[in-house]
């Protein structure tokens, strides 16, 4: 992605707020700027746009993977090896149910692991546009535009809102 | 459930009134089957490996003490809780009736041993040693059981299959009490009773004894009962009750 | 799944205390023709009811089993009223701040405990001794089940009596100050003068919270005797030891189900929106879920231990109970208790209806009565108790027309005693809405709204 | 009245990364002293592998010991993670904050140390992958599904990878900070491990619908996990006093009881070492004192509807067990200590608020009860073996051997060294957590009083 961003750091999440909204009047509305906190903060605390995402879909697809498989295997020794124990049916069901839970539910949570890595874009190679104050407290706004005069704006905007530190 | 083809299942009755306890049956069966000597060191770690064993019940007090002798072997159960706990299918049913043992699958997980009622699984805590003057005196028919894993009684399953093998497959005829005999393929304990307090054979042949003992057995008045009947393990060993010669007297004089 | 995002943002009531006061009180002392038409028609078949109940206690106390279904819906009206009382208490205990709108409508519940208690009664003559048959008695008197069980649902409904008049004498004490309230006179003598002093609420606080916790008790007692007296020392053979919490979770879930469907009511047609919210349908089916699958757990349980034993005893208490006999009215329980309402209440969009939980807990209270009826009517039909295992299954037995008139009947007398309560205390309980306005509060945050909630402790 | 106390973001990465950055003398004798004792253990068990099953005090009828009532309290102690973080998570109670890491690191290391246990005391453990894992190797056949065995290692297994990835997905963020602010060898570590988080608005609000997603996925594991392994005993009927259908629950909720006490215990132990005593406060003992009141009458009630059960049919073996159980000494001993250590004495403690925020008497009583839980375990499994039937000529008892004694003393110092070693690598006190915790925090001001209160989302 050819984007350039830019990182503007404010000590008090009160300043980041109001910087929000100047650089809302440069132009550079929810779309175009994202927030670094160093914790979970309210949703729209920062006016920031609501994040849509799918993590739901994969523990549904994890489970039915899981599901399947389970009951191939276990059905399938049971059949394979027609060995009678106990007198038990070749094909106990009940006894079944109890791998099929656990490959279900196996299943089901490695697709959510997958879909949280999935979904928060992650891993990520390069951290920059970052700095290590974020985790101390400082909270970041990160302007991301495609051409360079409107990023020059945005260092503008930044610096107006009176940011402790603007990095690109 | 239910084997495709039985051609045998194999049982046993084990007459109570006539046992003396006299052990020959488990001397008989630890030579035939290669089971370790049990010292007086592994009876006392109660450790002690008995296929069959002779359980000895006390009645009444000094001086007029009786002693009851019980033979319990592997029941070879229809419904055998131990085959339904073994994690790697160690233990089976097969289509004689029988609950066999393959050594070689088991990890020695001691489920089997905890979950047989009749408490007739052993477990080999150490390597097995016999006596040097022994050298020469194991079964070439039965395998030697490492340290680590479970054994049990198999009704001498190795001559079962050589009766097969020789009077159905060689001679092509059908097995009957009377070959079984003559040619000793009766298991060891059976063979070796010398009151006859044990009687095998085959429980689909209709007019082979043990058949014929089972169907009296359970007649009105029969003596017949088997182990722990309430579990529902359906043992494939019938028992037939003490024949108590004081009580039924007293019966007969109250009477 | 969970997910606590994108909420509607609960209405924190914009009226003042005194207007809630008034308002609430106002409702509670004017019946709408509507009102009195359905209770009219109720007590007609609450009248009904008692007819047959006459009419079999006039057949005499001989064959048990035709006393099933009456046990039967004795059995149902003890995990549905009677436990309902348990949702606040339990609320209360984790001290859920959604609570309050809905405290006095479990608690309101504990009335409808007297009737049973009614119904119980005719049931000692048909319990056998317990001498000579397992029981949970061992060796005590014949008669101890009779007598212990007794005591313990007298014990229970008057907890739970006490405890509905104590959490509502504050309420009592605003109707008696009200000008809008009818026969303020009559409050006068109940409010104990009551004038709200800080030791006055310690009092009270304490009191609610002791009471509670003892119907808390008495009702897991209760569940474990009567479901073991009443159901399974009556099936020879049938050693069980998970039934009885099996009966008190069947309690816990259809008591918070019976909550919710009298919310629904209050709130669709009682006109009650503006106290009754989405936030207790909410936090109410998100508890109900968690039972369902804890009932099938507890099912499970005991199904799956008896199936791998395969003793002879316990696979005839299967089939008797759930494989042969009693299968259809097994299999509709069963679908009712567990995967009905739970695929229902899984989504979160659904929880945050008041239809949707609605709609699961209706299921639920039918799915309940089948249980209570395959684990009643089956114990009552066993001629010989003293077995120690099923040999010879009964047949099952079919509800005649006076097991529907008696099942119809008391039902109806339970909602007609309860409508009739809500003419004496008010269904919401005022002082708590008004504490509960105390603690919550919105708070502009940044760039949006929060909700603060009090942690008084 | 809880009291409250406000840190800036840089003073929490101080305290909490301070397990990381400081290095005392103290923890690496103590990690010594620990690892020495598991040494040992290992070495017993080398011994017992090598000579055989008969180095333990193992006989017929008891066939399962200390291993396996190791294994199930293991398995039980590893309930304490889910139960906390799980359950709390999703009733959003706020003093879960500083308890949710150490509890899901406790399960994961719990969970090993038990696995450990079936595995070593299996007559032939050199072929126990035939059992464990479901494929077709060298014997040309699959495991039986049929057996508890079998589910015992799919649960556990399930269990343990879940608990894993649960633990390191609520690390990320935190992993992010020490990387932040740790030089040295440790830095590139950290800076693979946090997979580049930046803390955008989406990754928080994907953490935190994760948080609450997972738990929800691995709630139904967790109550299956210890329901399978109870059913290692209750599927049995050959053994009387096992074969009972209350045993799933019963199980889990005293695992919960165990493991609960444990995690408490571990924290206050680690509390002094890491100075900790802003993020781990009385009232938090208090909150969690309470609900193990609730937990453990709960399982009181379990453990007296089993015996009354267990009794109900008066069956001769039944009776039997029970005899050995609460009348034959030694037993009946232990089941007065297990009855007083697990349930009366702390209970009744945690009655009085002065114990539950008394850091030296939470310590005391936490121990107590998994001193009881132990041999609670112990009393089920090896009388119920010893009294299996009603055969008096094959009825049993059992002594311990020391090779059982040392590998059951150094399971214990395994699972503390492996919690201290962790907590040298990584934050155990959830940074994120605690920072937003101190911004939800909020008072509301009715008449004189200043009433402290959460400021809530929904």
């Amino acid at each position: 992605m050819a984007n350039k961003s830019i990182l503007g750091l404010f000590s008090t999440a009160e300043a980041a707020a109001d910087a929000t909204d100047v650089l809302a009047e440069a132009g550079l509305g929810q779309d175009s700027f994202d927030v670094l906190t160093g914790c979970p903060y309210p949703e729209g605390a920062f006016g920031e746009r609501e994040q849509k995402h799918h993590l739901y879909v994969f523990p549904f697809i994890g489970a039915m993977m899981g599901f399947t498989v389970a009951i191939l295997l276990t059905a399938g020794t049971q059949i394979a090896w027609p060995l009678v124990t106990g007198g038990k049916p070749i094909l106990a069901l009940p006894a079944m149910t109890i791998i099929t839970y656990e490959g279900t539910l196996l299943g089901a949570v490695l697709f959510t692991i997958l879909g949280i890595i999935f979904e928060s874009r992650l891993p990520r190679p390069i951290l920059s546009p970052y700095d290590t104050r974020i985790t101390e407290g400082y909270i970041g706004i990160e302007v991301t535009c495609e051409a360079e005069w409107q990023l020059e704006a945005a260092e503008n905007a930044l610096r107006k809102a009176n940011a402790d530190d603007v990095i690109r | 459930m239910v084997q495709q083809r039985n051609r045998h299942k194999w049982g046993m009755v084990v007459d109570i009134d006539r046992c003396t306890g006299c052990q020959s049956c488990v001397v008989a069966c630890q030579s035939e089957n290669n089971v370790p000597i049990n010292d007086a060191r592994s009876f006392r770690a109660r450790r002690a490996n008995q296929w069959i064993r002779i359980e000895r019940y006390w009645e009444g007090t000094f001086p007029n003490v009786k002693a009851n002798f019980m033979p319990v072997l592997c029941q070879h159960c229809e419904n055998a809780p131990c085959e339904t706990v073994c994690p790697v299918y160690a233990t089976y049913h097969n289509n004689e009736g029988m609950n066999v043992q393959i050594y070689n699958r088991c990890v020695g997980t001691r489920y089997c041993g905890n979950n047989c009622p009749y408490q007739v699984r052993f477990f080999n805590f150490w390597e097995p040693v016999w006596p040097e003057s022994f050298k020469n005196q194991l079964n070439p028919d039965v395998t030697v059981r490492d340290r680590g894993i479970m054994e049990k009684c198999s009704f001498c399953i190795q001559r079962l299959h050589k009766a097969e093998r020789i009077i159905e497959g060689q001679e092509g005829k059908d097995i009957t009490d009377q070959e079984m005999k003559q040619r000793n393929f009766m298991p060891a304990c059976v063979q070796a009773c010398p009151t006859n307090a044990l009687v095998f054979g085959d429980l689909l042949d209709p007019d082979s004894q043990v058949s014929r003992m089972k169907k009296e057995a359970f007649e009105e008045g029969g003596r017949g009962y088997k182990l722990l009947e309430s579990l529902g393990t359906e043992p494939n060993v019938i028992y037939l009750k003490k024949v108590d010669i004081h009580t039924e007297h007293e019966v007969a004089t109250h009477a | 799944m969970h997910e606590l995002h994108h909420l509607p943002m609960p209405a924190v009531i914009d009226l003042t205390q005194k207007e809630v006061a008034e308002d609430i009180i106002r409702r509670q002392s004017e019946a709408g023709p509507k009102f009195k038409k359905i209770t009219s028609l109720l007590a007609v078949l609450f009248a009904v009811g008692i007819v047959s109940i006459v009419m079999r206690i006039a057949d005499g106390f001989g064959d048990r089993n035709t006393w099933g279904y009456h046990a039967a819906i004795f059995g149902y009206m003890l995990i549905t009223a009677q436990s309902a009382v348990l949702v606040s208490i339990g609320l209360r205990m984790v001290k859920a701040h959604w609570r309050r709108p809905l405290a006095r409508v479990s608690e309101l519940f504990a009335i409808v405990g007297v009737l049973n208690f009614i119904i119980y009664i005719p049931l000692l003559w048909v319990l056998p001794s317990s001498e000579g048959r397992l029981s949970l008695w061992f060796d005590f008197p014949g008669n101890s089940p009779h007598i212990w069980d007794t005591v313990t649902m007298f014990t229970l409904v008057i907890t739970g009596l006490a405890l509905l008049y104590f959490a509502a004498i504050p309420d009592i004490a605003a109707m008696r100050d009200s000008e809008t309230g009818t026969n303020n006179g009559r409050y006068k003598r109940f409010a104990m003068g009551w004038k709200g002093t800080d030791r006055q609420w310690t009092l009270l606080n304490a009191g609610i919270g002791v009471l509670g916790g003892f119907y808390f008790l008495m009702l897991i007692f209760a569940h474990t005797m009567i479901s073991v007296d009443f159901s399974m020392s009556l099936i020879p053979g049938w050693k069980d030891a998970i039934f009885p919490t099996f009966h008190a979770l069947s309690g816990i879930q259809s008591g918070i189900a019976t909550v919710i469907v009298t919310l629904f009511i209050l709130r669709r047609y009682g006109g009650l929106s503006t106290y009754i919210e989405i936030d207790q349908f909410w936090g109410l089916s998100k508890i109900l879920i968690a039972t369902c699958l804890l009932w099938f757990y507890f099912w499970w349980s005991s199904f799956f231990t008896y199936w791998y034993g395969r003793t002879p005893a316990e696979q005839a208490v299967l089939n008797y109970l759930m494989v042969d006999t009693y299968r259809p009215l097994f299999m509709l329980t069963w679908v009712m208790c567990f995967p009905a309402p739970f695929l229902i209440l899984i989504w979160n969009a659904v929880r945050k209806t008041d239809w949707g939980p609605t709609l699961a807990a209706s299921i639920i209270l039918i799915g309940q009565l089948c249980n209570a009826m395959r684990l009643y009517v089956p114990a009552f039909s066993i001629e010989d108790v003293s077995l120690h295992s099923l040999k010879v299954a009964p047949p099952a037995t079919m509800p005649g027309l006076l097991d529907i008139a008696t099942i119809v009947g008391m039902l109806a007398g339970a909602v007609l005693v309860y409508m009739l309560a809500t003419r004496l205390i008010p269904i919401l309980s005022i002082w708590e809405i008004k504490e509960g306005m105390l603690l919550q509060r919105k708070r502009k945050f940044l760039k949006t709204e929060l909700r603060s909630l009090g942690k008084p402790e | 009245m809880q009291q409250r106390v406000t840190l800036t973001d840089a003073e929490i990465n101080r305290d909490l990364l301070r397990s990381i950055n400081e290095n005392h003398l103290w923890f690496w004798l103590l990690i010594g002293a620990l690892g020495s004792v598991v040494l040992c253990g290992f070495g017993a068990a080398a011994y017992m592998i090598y000579t055989g099953i008969g180095t333990t005090g193992l006989n017929r009828p008891v066939l399962w010991g200390f291993f396996i009532t190791n294994f199930v309290f293991w398995i039980g102690i590893s309930h304490a993670g889910v139960m906390l973080s799980a359950i709390l998570r999703l009733t959003q109670a706020e003093w879960r904050r500083p308890a949710t890491r150490a509890a899901e690191v406790l399960t994961v290391f719990s969970l090993m140390t038990a696995m450990l246990m079936p595995l070593i005391h299996a007559g032939r453990p050199w072929r126990v992958f035939y059992w464990v894992f479901p494929y077709d190797w060298a014997r040309g056949i699959f495991p039986n599904i049929r057996t508890p065995l079998v589910w015992d290692p799919a649960a556990v297994f399930t269990y343990l990878t879940s608990s894993i990835l649960f633990v390191y997905i609520a690390l990320v963020p935190d992993i992010a900070v020490a990387r932040d602010h740790v030089t040295g060898w440790r830095k590139p570590l950290y800076t693979v491990l946090s997979l580049g988080w930046r803390g955008t608005t989406r990754q928080w609000r994907l953490q935190l619908i994760a948080g609450i997603l997972l738990s929800a996925v691995i709630l139904p594991i967790f109550v299956s996990v210890h329901s399978i392994v109870s059913w290692d005993f209750g599927m049995a009927i050959a053994v009387e006093a096992w074969h009972s259908t209350v045993f799933a629950p019963y199980f889990v909720i005293g695992a919960v009881h165990s493991g609960v006490s444990g995690v408490v215990t571990f924290m206050i132990v680690l509390r002094p070492f890491f100075k900790w005593q802003d993020y781990i406060r009385p009232e938090h003992l208090d909150a969690l004192a309470k609900l193990l009141i609730v937990v453990a009458t709960a399982w009181f009630f379990f453990f007296w509807i089993e015996i009354v059960f267990g009794l109900y049919a008066r069956e001769a073996p039944e009776v039997a067990l029970r005899e050995m159980q609460m009348l034959t000494p030694p037993w009946s001993w232990m089941f007065v200590i297990f009855l007083i250590t697990g349930y009366l004495f702390p209970v009744t403690a945690w009655m009085f608020k002065k114990v539950r925020r008394s850091i030296k008497w939470m310590l005391i009583t936490t121990i107590s009860v998994n001193i009881g839980m132990w041999l609670e375990r112990f009393l089920i499994i090896v009388p119920g073996l010893a009294r299996k039937q009603g055969f008096t000529f094959s009825w049993g008892t059992y002594t311990p051997s020391p090779v059982e004694i040392t590998i059951v003393i150094a399971s214990f110092c395994m699972v503390s060294m492996l919690v201290l070693l962790f907590s040298k690598i990584f934050p155990l006190i959830p940074i994120g957590d605690a920072k937003e915790g101190q911004i939800l925090q909020d008072y509301i001001q009715i008449g004189k009083r200043k009433v402290p209160a959460v400021l809530r989302e929904e």
